[in-house]
């Protein structure tokens, strides 16, 4: 599924809706589908901020992909190429306000990249691998 | 996302409830610096009702104990609900602010606090 | 916003909460954000059922607009074109299983009808004009 | 959604949660159907937890009063709430089905219904 909004921070709140929902579908449990949609929400926060520097009328675009072994999300926008050397988050004991979106996506997803094959802006795919059920 | 401010006695409460994100947080931000900069002794934060927090959110709480350091204000947030928490966790931030389990915790220990002087 | 689906029911559940989402975002008090809910829904039911035939590989996408005055909900799918004479719901007092989604949809909305330039499928659009304040 | 079946003396009892729309009403049908086919003399459903019922959900109900009226079992429906409630009052089904405020009041009521005989 693929979902297309205008690049309103009011939005963000139905893209989580989107993510943790599809998320649960998918089997997976509830304290991770909020996860997902915590690191879904600040990568598009991000691209609402940073690539698009506050536009509100701008697009962004969220693909969900499920597979057997892992979920996809791939978040795209139509904004200047991002700086892939300018995206760092703070040191964690240098306690000052910001700097933690990136950090909070890396620690839930288990792969966040760009693709660079998408010419028109940034297409950010981020993948969470299932968890296996332990044999026993 | 709904702020609401309240005080008992010397003490700003200010009841948070929803989603604490990039959309909201800066009516939060300017209830909280307000009360902090408007001379409250204390300021705590009741985000009880506070299902999301992103690190937007975050960083508005991180503001506001930055200027409560100045001001020499006493600054704390109580019932945290697991999601917050972790996300707090998570950021090492857990043991920078001061957080009470409850409200009635938070009212008891808040005045005893060592409000800092500056950063 | 526009969210793309693959004709799964089990999807059904996250097209109702994105309208709902949206539906409070623009100001539509709650009650009423339900009630549209289930109207798309029920529409996306039928178009799942009836255009695909219970198949769940097949597409349908939603389009979301919010105006001053009202809320348009775009259905769109590929599936052969609906036989506009057949689209009734029962007779109320008929009492037996089915035959309320249609009637679901015209409760609900202001305004439901397909649009004849869209040759590739079908695109119901559904119009909710939104309550005027009372001036007193 | 959720379904599952208990039996308070000759009674049994579907407590449904959740959404009951055109993916999960299959599962309250058979639940329903194999209830009332089963010989249970009274058959009621628990819509307590119920938030959302579409026209698949009420088609299903339907279904199970019509067989519930062949088969003479005593059938009804309680704890609804407003979303359900509204949509069946829509659909002017609030008057053919048995409907209670509350599990105690189905229970004290329900062996008192008349079980129709055929449609
Ligand atoms: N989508 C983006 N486009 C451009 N720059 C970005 C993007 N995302 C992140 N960055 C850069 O990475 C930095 C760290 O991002 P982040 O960890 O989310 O913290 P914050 O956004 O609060 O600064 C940002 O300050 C910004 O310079
Ligand atoms: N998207 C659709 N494509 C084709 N036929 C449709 C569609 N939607 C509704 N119909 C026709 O209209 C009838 C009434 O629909 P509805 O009131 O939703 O009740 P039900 O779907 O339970 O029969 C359907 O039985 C079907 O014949």
């Amino acid at each position: 599924m693929r979902i297309d909004l205008t690049s309103e921070p009011r939005l963000l709140q139905i893209l989580r809706g989107v993510v943790r929902c599809r998320a649960l579908e998918a089997g997976v449990p509830e304290p991770e589908a909020e996860r997902l949609a915590l690191a879904v929400s600040e990568a598009a926060a991000n691209v609402i901020r940073h690539t698009y520097g506050g536009r509100e009328d701008a697009r962004l675009a969220l693909e969900i992909r499920t597979f057997p072994d892992r979920l996809e999300f791939v978040l795209e926008d139509w904004g200047p190429k991002v700086c892939l050397d300018q995206i760092r988050h703070r040191p964690l004991d240098d306690v000052r306000p910001g700097g933690l979106g990136t950090y909070f996506m890396n620690c839930f997803m288990d792969d966040c990249s760009y693709d660079p094959d998408f010419a028109e802006g940034n297409r950010l795919r981020m993948i969470k691998y299932r968890q296996r059920e332990v044999a026993h | 996302m709904k702020v609401q401010v309240r005080n008992v006695e010397d003490v700003a409460i200010i009841d948070c409830s929803g989603d604490v994100d990039l959309y909201s947080s800066p009516r939060l931000r300017e209830a909280l610096l307000g009360q902090i900069r408007g001379g409250a002794k204390s300021v705590l934060v009741n985000m009880g009702e506070v299902g999301y927090i992103d690190s937007s959110g975050i960083a508005t709480l991180v503001e506001g104990l930055q200027l409560s350091r100045t001001t020499k204000t006493r600054f704390g947030l109580y019932s945290l609900r697991s999601n917050a928490r972790s996300v707090l966790e998570l950021a090492r931030l857990h043991k920078v602010f001061n957080l009470f389990e409850t409200e009635q915790e938070a009212l008891e220990k808040i005045g005893s606090v060592q409000p800092f002087g500056g950063l």
